[in-house]
């Protein structure tokens, strides 16, 4: 038997410290907006928080299918919080499909609100849904909270001049400011977003506010609910201007800044392909900033006229996902020969080929560090976060110019789609890394490198100074030479530069005591995830530390050290171990656990707490 | 185009041996442009010869210019990232037949849509030469290689035809044997605002050997082919006795004083196209000269307008600002 | 085609689910090429549908016949291969304008001159739909999208141009909202020998709706298009009551009765040419129906047919007798 | 001084083990040619033997100058020979750049027979010598035979009608009539092989003979050289019936037979590139075999067109050289997900982008294991040599149509151009492996996996088997799905396929002890090299041993076992220690010695036992 909540007359307000809310509805439903909304004024209530959206696939499906649902979860916290939860508290359900799809992952016991109005029998049929599950036991064990939103919104919309079905499309805003009351939030950031956001549209501004306030009203006036919820402030926080970003976003600011502090034009060849496509499109609203982009004819041309901008004396920047890098890998050779600054953004997805282009993966590592005919190396780093981005993002630009070296920067259709609170970083504290052009011919050569085995850059333009480099193997004149000794120091050369980045890295941060029986080894948007794991496994008294890799290639010259400090090291990847694999090449004297999940979504805290105790007990 | 005026041909070549096979079409074609560089006055530090791979792409080596001698077919799109940067640099792409329109092929039709202002030359020998002789896309259908032992199958492109229907601003063709018709041609190209693309008929003594002589030939050239002079009459014939005009669909050989007057800027690039497809007819000269030349938006202009429009309107970007926006909240 | 002369449209569906956005001119498209299989009596078991990436590439995966969903832009070097492999296959290719010519130019406009022997449907909705919205190759130039917020800069191809420039044997275009124009052309495209290139304006609702309604709307498409029929004279009008006729380099609008006929089979492509420029010029209808229509060499038949040759002369190889060849010698 | 050799009256026949001549001469001396016939008729004769064509880069240099100058290395011996020889015994070369670009190499005290006819001032200058090299000491302490050829040609052919230039281009045929006298050796085959070269033009016929015949007299008449040598047959060759094949020749070959013993059409889809281009001619000249080649628009409609031909049921390949991988690796990850048989010929040049086009390197193997994005694995192979390399494609052949999957097959342009005496092969011994298409639709699914992990194969045309398949994650009905477990359990299927590939492999070789201080593990062109450093190093009384690795990946399951019986294992290899990557990071507790060399050149073996003896010693 379901258990059907019943109104009650008491409603006590009781405090929280956490609470992991998922929204669900048809891709039409607008549960996008409902989730950055709700993450935007938990923000400004204080909390810390984390999000996870999780939109289908490409192509709009039916509505009310299965692949046509759309999530979007988020932990907001009175506490320092890593992640977007393992598990929702409550989920909100705006039909069968979305009911269905997200049930199994919610916590035992815990709370759904549904709307009853889309569980009519052609609903359950697109669901494809032989029972009603609000009646059918799918719900025992949870608690319930029916409400007829499809009607509620007419209702509430009764005076409106809208056509029903506009009156329809703002359920989602009625919903949420029904969760509003339940979480105790204020309604006013979201008001004033509506206002800007139609405001060449007012009667939609007027029917959303009212939707909302309506939702809200509902909370008291209807008695659904057993009590209300707060979740404080929190105190983790470091103090500060805040804002929500996430990861594109961060990754196109990054480039702009990077740029700055180079003292350069950003130059952005690139071809549309999720989740990438954001980027290109980030930037292409910056003109303003001097920001060239360029929309090319394919990731080819992208990556070859960023390199033409960067022979140009720009800085020529290329983003992408997994098919798009398969195909640049020639144009990077090129890049590494000529030995030009490029910045190369891969934002990966899941799977071989294709794959699934709208979930997450890190599986684009191995093809970052070796996927390039001939010996090709070159620096590659990984976001952690979205607001991370735009800190490696600069980084990856300083190296590219100091080294004169293509860099690769992975990131992950996590990252880029998250958003978390991003405390505004003071600009002025950032390191300018100026390029100075070489414009003196006077003991001038192409390649004659400096103390970093970088070599000078000349922009064309330059009186004197002209050159011609290629592909072709080249003497430090940059003439063309097939000479053995030539050839076998000139890659000597190109080693040896890459491996001195590793020179310019901060130490390696070990979190946690220096010694124990497990280290932890994570890279990319894992971070959040094992850091909870990580201190949660403290907690219950595991001697467990934590490293999180930025630098993916060259590795940290003190890795080898920190790794002797533990018994074994835990890698966790969303990817058929491919970080592990690099591990054991460099260093394959320390024990390497990998710990691999290619499922298109994150790791859970819970597995890899598991993990841990797992090796542990073992 | 400077006031470096004093150069002379000899400042435009490189240092570097010329390593082309002895006979081959190339040398000429380099001397040309060498000598085209030091007639119009152009600074050597403001141009830049960029190419793919290929004999032809050898080119940048021999130039005293900036030079960037990239990788196969894609010369097209570093020329684009080299020009967005800096519209400033005189850019010309020297390329094959196999480089921009097999491999290249794509980058190649969309340079030229996108009208950027640059000089495409493309020596088109008809074959694959630094690869030791297969055959092209610009081959004949029949055309005995190593990998056309029975006859290639393949329909080749018209390099003309094929830049009109990619929508391109200059086409025009001219002939490695000719180097006062090179001179003219380049010229013309060089003015050009937008990408300006040459074909240069061109011999590769080794592989395919005067493959042109059918038409190019001192003897039978007068009679075969046709020179397209904009604002000019269309006459050909050994004694330029002869004329083109179109008669309905068709274009036919008339008589030199009822010739049609040659106009490569009409609006539809139709009639442009109509010539280039006269090499296929054994009754009609195969045109070289100017196809077409029109003015249109260039992008590696086009490109930096929009920047300059945006910092005009919405003032130049303040990165502290842009970060400040949205919707920012305070803890402490 | 085959003995199933009995299936119906409803055979050839497949049963994934439909997953277009509603109102999407897919939907039409797909219904009028099950409708066509269904009439012609194809036997699904010899039809294999090749697509690339993009809203209208999902298209195999609803077709109750062999499907490939390939890479993006990729489809026309996938169908080569099925075709040469077996030419005996009735193979149709799905794409977009961006997969065809934008990542895909290269593919497209090669397999257009190789005329490999099929059918390609270029959805053109003037957008990358899969993508959300960015701009692509057919787009007007100006066009706002995410990535051109101040307007696209890049000058357009013209499909049909680019195919005839291309060399293709076969262009057409037709419109998602008219089903028996598009079954006329699918019949045509179907018929032909060879590479037929089917341009169909199709209507992305979510990112680029109703792009084609001032040349297509009902109630002016009588007026702003003509529809090319081989043989017939090209009218156009409301009451037909006007014609199109050569003038010069020209196309003009003249009476119905002064109408010139319209042939896709001339030996040169120059007149498709003429006619796919018309659409540039607003005081000319744009055409649709047929622009090209000639016959050639098919590449996979004639792969095929120099095997067949190479064994009628030299007999079928024998392998031992291949390694035996040469200078053999005998240690013992 | 400078030795200049007097002629003797006294003319010797002396035995020899082995010898190493080398052939050098400007790009049109016909250098190539001249190396064949020597290699031919050595054969013929029954020597073991071995060789290393060594040609300019592209592009025609002018005449005379270093970078034209075209090599051709041969060994020759009556025992059992591995490497075409460390330096030569005798240096011929026909100018001035031939000469001083190869002295290096020469042995001390080696035989050097020079072309007097071209050291002119012009020739000097061509070859950028200040100084005439046979008068300004440099060829002290070699044993100097001076030959005007020039001149002697012109004297021999003086009854000749060719024009002086045609004659000129006889001078290598006199070059190596006089060889031929001085080792002994017989004319015949050369003869006979002009007679069917020049079949149509009779009077080059006459004249390139007259000129081999007229050197060959010089030898006796003018008394140049103090005795004459020769090279008894060797007892170490197999019985049986052999001749020269390259590397190319010998894949062209195992292409047509491994689609045989699959029971498939072969169809290549390639685009000319060096040093691959050879296998593309080669096969378009098979066409009475139903082989049907396509030269088409780039590498990846080539790569694309080959799996369009599997698709449709018939043996799709590619072949191509490092920067062709580098495009090929998006449409190899559609068929490793499609599940699709392919074989992907990569014949390595050197260096990264495009680098070294007509020089030897192994630096494609990273590139081949991992260089695609997503986790997308595929078998790799190697060739070792010639005549290996028609095997290693039949098995090639065989684990793609086996196991579904597209198997990539790494050589180099050593193996390539490189020729062998090949023993030629029993077919009839050859195991077939042929395809089974499936045609019963009866509880027929696209992605159901065999014993092997291997899906069954449609071929488009089969009544009611219609399927779709694309690069989407798929379940293993073959359509879409999105299922987080689905992709997890398909990834995993896709690598466990791979590496049930290793269950197929024969027992590792160990030559020599199985237990020992140093094993030396080679995969690639450097076998014969790494086998005659071993053999030299075991008769210096060194424990060493030596495994070939033919299948690259994944590794052969008992290669632990192996590795368990030496105290290191030395991977000598030309890139900068890839495979030594991939085995710690498959081995780690393994001590892998990564001897790297990246100069264009192979391992001289002296320089394999001399790092042996290093490793050792300390
Ligand atoms: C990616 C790649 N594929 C193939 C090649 C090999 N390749 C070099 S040049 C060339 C074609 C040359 O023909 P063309 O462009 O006509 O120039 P030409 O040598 O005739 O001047 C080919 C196939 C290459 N260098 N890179
Ligand atoms: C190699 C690669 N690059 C980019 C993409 C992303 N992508 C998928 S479809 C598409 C364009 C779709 O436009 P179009 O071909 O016009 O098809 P439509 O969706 O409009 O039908 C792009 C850019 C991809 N899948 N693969
Ligand atoms: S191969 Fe042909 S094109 Fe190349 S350099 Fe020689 S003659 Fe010229
Ligand atoms: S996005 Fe556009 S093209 Fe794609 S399915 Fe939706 S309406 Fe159709
Ligand atoms: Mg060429
Ligand atoms: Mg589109």
């Amino acid at each position: 038997m379901t258990t059907i909540q019943q109104p009650g007359s008491e409603l006590p307000l009781q405090q929280l410290e956490s609470v992991v809310i998922r929204f669900a509805g048809d891709s039409g439903d607008g549960m996008q907006i409902t989730g950055s909304q709700f993450t935007m004024t938990s923000a400004l209530v204080g909390n810390d928080l984390a999000t996870l959206p999780d939109f289908p696939a490409e192509i709009r499906a039916p509505v009310g299918t299965r692949p046509g649902v759309s999530g979007f979860q988020l932990q907001f916290s009175a506490n320092d919080i890593h992640t977007p939860g393992d598990a929702p508290d409550v989920l909100v359900a705006m039909n069968p499909a979305a009911l269905v799809v997200n049930l199994s992952t919610l916590k035992p016991g815990g709370l759904v609100v549904v709307n009853t109005g889309s569980f009519k029998a052609t609903d359950l049929r697109k669901a494809r849904l032989e029972t009603n599950p609000l009646e059918d036991g799918s719900l025992d064990g949870f608690r319930v909270i029916p409400v007829d939103i499809n009607q509620r919104i007419l209702d509430a919309l009764a005076d409106s001049e809208l056509s029903k079905k506009d009156k329809a499309r703002c359920k989602n805003f009625y919903t949420l400011g029904l969760m509003y009351w339940v979480y105790s939030r204020p309604l006013e950031t979201t008001m004033e977003w509506l206002a800007v956001k139609f405001a060449k549209k007012p009667d939609l501004v007027d029917a959303n506010q009212k939707a909302l306030q309506a939702g809200y009203n509902a909370g008291d006036i209807h008695e659904l609910f057993q009590g209300r919820y707060e979740v404080p402030k929190t105190d983790a926080l470091p103090a500060g201007t805040y804002r929500n970003i996430n990861g594109n976003q961060a990754v196109a600011l990054g480039v702009v800044a990077g740029a700055q502090l180079a003292g350069l034009r950003p130059v952005l060849g690139s071809y549309p392909i999720t989740p990438a496509s954001t980027i290109l499109e980030e930037l292409a609203a910056l003109k303003r900033f001097g920001v060239i982009t360029m929309q090319l004819e394919d990731e080819i041309a992208a990556v070859c006229a960023a390199i033409g901008a960067s022979f140009a004396g720009c800085l020529g920047v290329t983003s992408t996902s997994g098919p798009g890098m398969a195909l640049k890998g020639e144009a990077m050779g090129l890049a590494v020969s000529a030995e030009l600054p490029l910045l190369i953004l891969d934002i990966q997805r899941a799977g071989p080929s294709t794959g699934m282009p709208t979930k997450v993966e890190q599986s684009d590592l191995l093809q970052a560090v070796f996927g390039r005919n001939g010996d090709t190396p070159m620096p590659v780093l990984a976001a952690s976060s979205p607001a991370d981005a735009l800190e490696v993002t600069i980084d990856a630009c300083r190296i590219a110019v100091e080294f004169m070296t293509p860099v690769i920067f992975l990131s992950d259709n996590f990252i880029a789609n998250g958003s978390e609170p991003w405390l505004l970083p003071d600009l002025d504290t950032l390191k300018e890394f100026p390029v100075e052009f070489a414009t003196n011919p006077e003991g001038h050569q192409t390649y004659k490198r400096d103390g970093k085995g970088s070599r000078p850059w000349v922009k064309p333009g330059t009186p004197n100074m002209a050159f011609r480099i290629g592909g072709l193997e080249k003497d430090t004149d940059g003439n063309i030479s097939y000479d053995p000794d030539n050839h076998q120091s000139m890659t000597d050369q190109r080693h040896q530069k890459v491996q001195n980045v590793a020179n310019t890295y901060p130490p390696t941060e070990v979190v946690g005591e220096t010694k124990g029986d497990l280290l932890v080894l994570g890279w990319g948007s894992s971070k959040g995830i094992i850091t909870q794991a990580t201190i949660d496994s403290r907690q219950a008294g595991r001697r467990v530390s934590r490293v999180h890799l930025r630098n993916v290639w060259p590795l940290p010259n003190d890795l080898d050290e920190v790794f002797d400090g533990f018994k074994a090291i835990l890698v966790p990847e969303m990817n058929v171990g491919q970080l592990a694999r690099v591990l054991r090449s460099e260093m394959p004297h320390h024990n390497f656990i990998s710990y691999s999940k290619v499922t298109g979504q994150p790791f859970l805290v819970s597995e890899i707490t598991e993990k841990i105790a797992t090796i542990l007990e073992n | 185009m400077s006031n470096q005026a004093t150069l002379t041909k000899k400042d435009f070549q490189s240092d570097q041996e010329v390593r082309w096979c002895p006979g081959c079409g190339d040398y000429v074609i380099l001397s040309a442009i060498q000598k085209h560089m030091a007639e119009v006055g152009a600074d050597p530090s403001k141009v830049v010869f960029v190419s793919g791979i290929g004999c032809s792409s050898r080119f940048p080596y021999y130039m005293n210019t900036y030079g960037f001698h990239t990788i196969h077919g894609r010369a097209p799109a570093f020329a684009t990232g080299i020009k967005a940067a800096n519209p400033e640099l005189d850019v010309w792409l020297v390329t094959g037949d196999g480089d921009a329109m097999s491999i290249g092929g794509n980058h190649f039709i969309h340079a030229l849509r996108r009208n950027l202002n640059m000089n495409v030359l493309m020596f088109n020998n008809q074959i694959y030469g630094l690869t030791k002789g297969q055959y092209s896309p610009t081959s004949p259908e029949g055309k005995k290689t190593k990998t056309s032992p029975m006859g290639a199958i393949d329909r080749p492109f018209n390099p003309i035809s094929l830049a009109l229907g990619a929508n391109g601003t200059f086409a025009a063709r001219t002939l490695d044997t000719d180097s006062k018709h090179m001179a003219k041609v380049f010229s013309a190209a060089h003015n050009h605002q937008g990408a300006a693309f040459v074909e240069i008929l061109q011999n590769c003594v080794i592989f395919n050997k005067d493959f042109y002589n059918d038409t190019v030939a001192k003897d039978v050239r007068a009679e075969k082919t046709i020179d397209l002079i904009p604002g000019e009459k269309m006459i050909f014939g050994t004694e330029s006795e002869k004329g083109l005009r179109v008669n309905g669909w068709d274009v036919e050989v008339c008589s030199a004083e009822e010739a049609d007057v040659w106009d490569p800027g009409t609006d539809s690039s139709a009639p442009a196209f109509l010539m280039s497809q006269m090499d296929d007819d054994p009754n009609l000269p195969m045109p070289l000269g100017i196809f077409r030349q029109v003015e249109a938006t260039c992008y590696d202009k086009a490109v930096n307008q929009q920047i300059d429009e945006a910092v005009a309107n919405e003032g130049p970007g303040d990165l502290k600002e842009l970060i400040w926006s949205g919707n920012c909240w305070e803890i402490d």
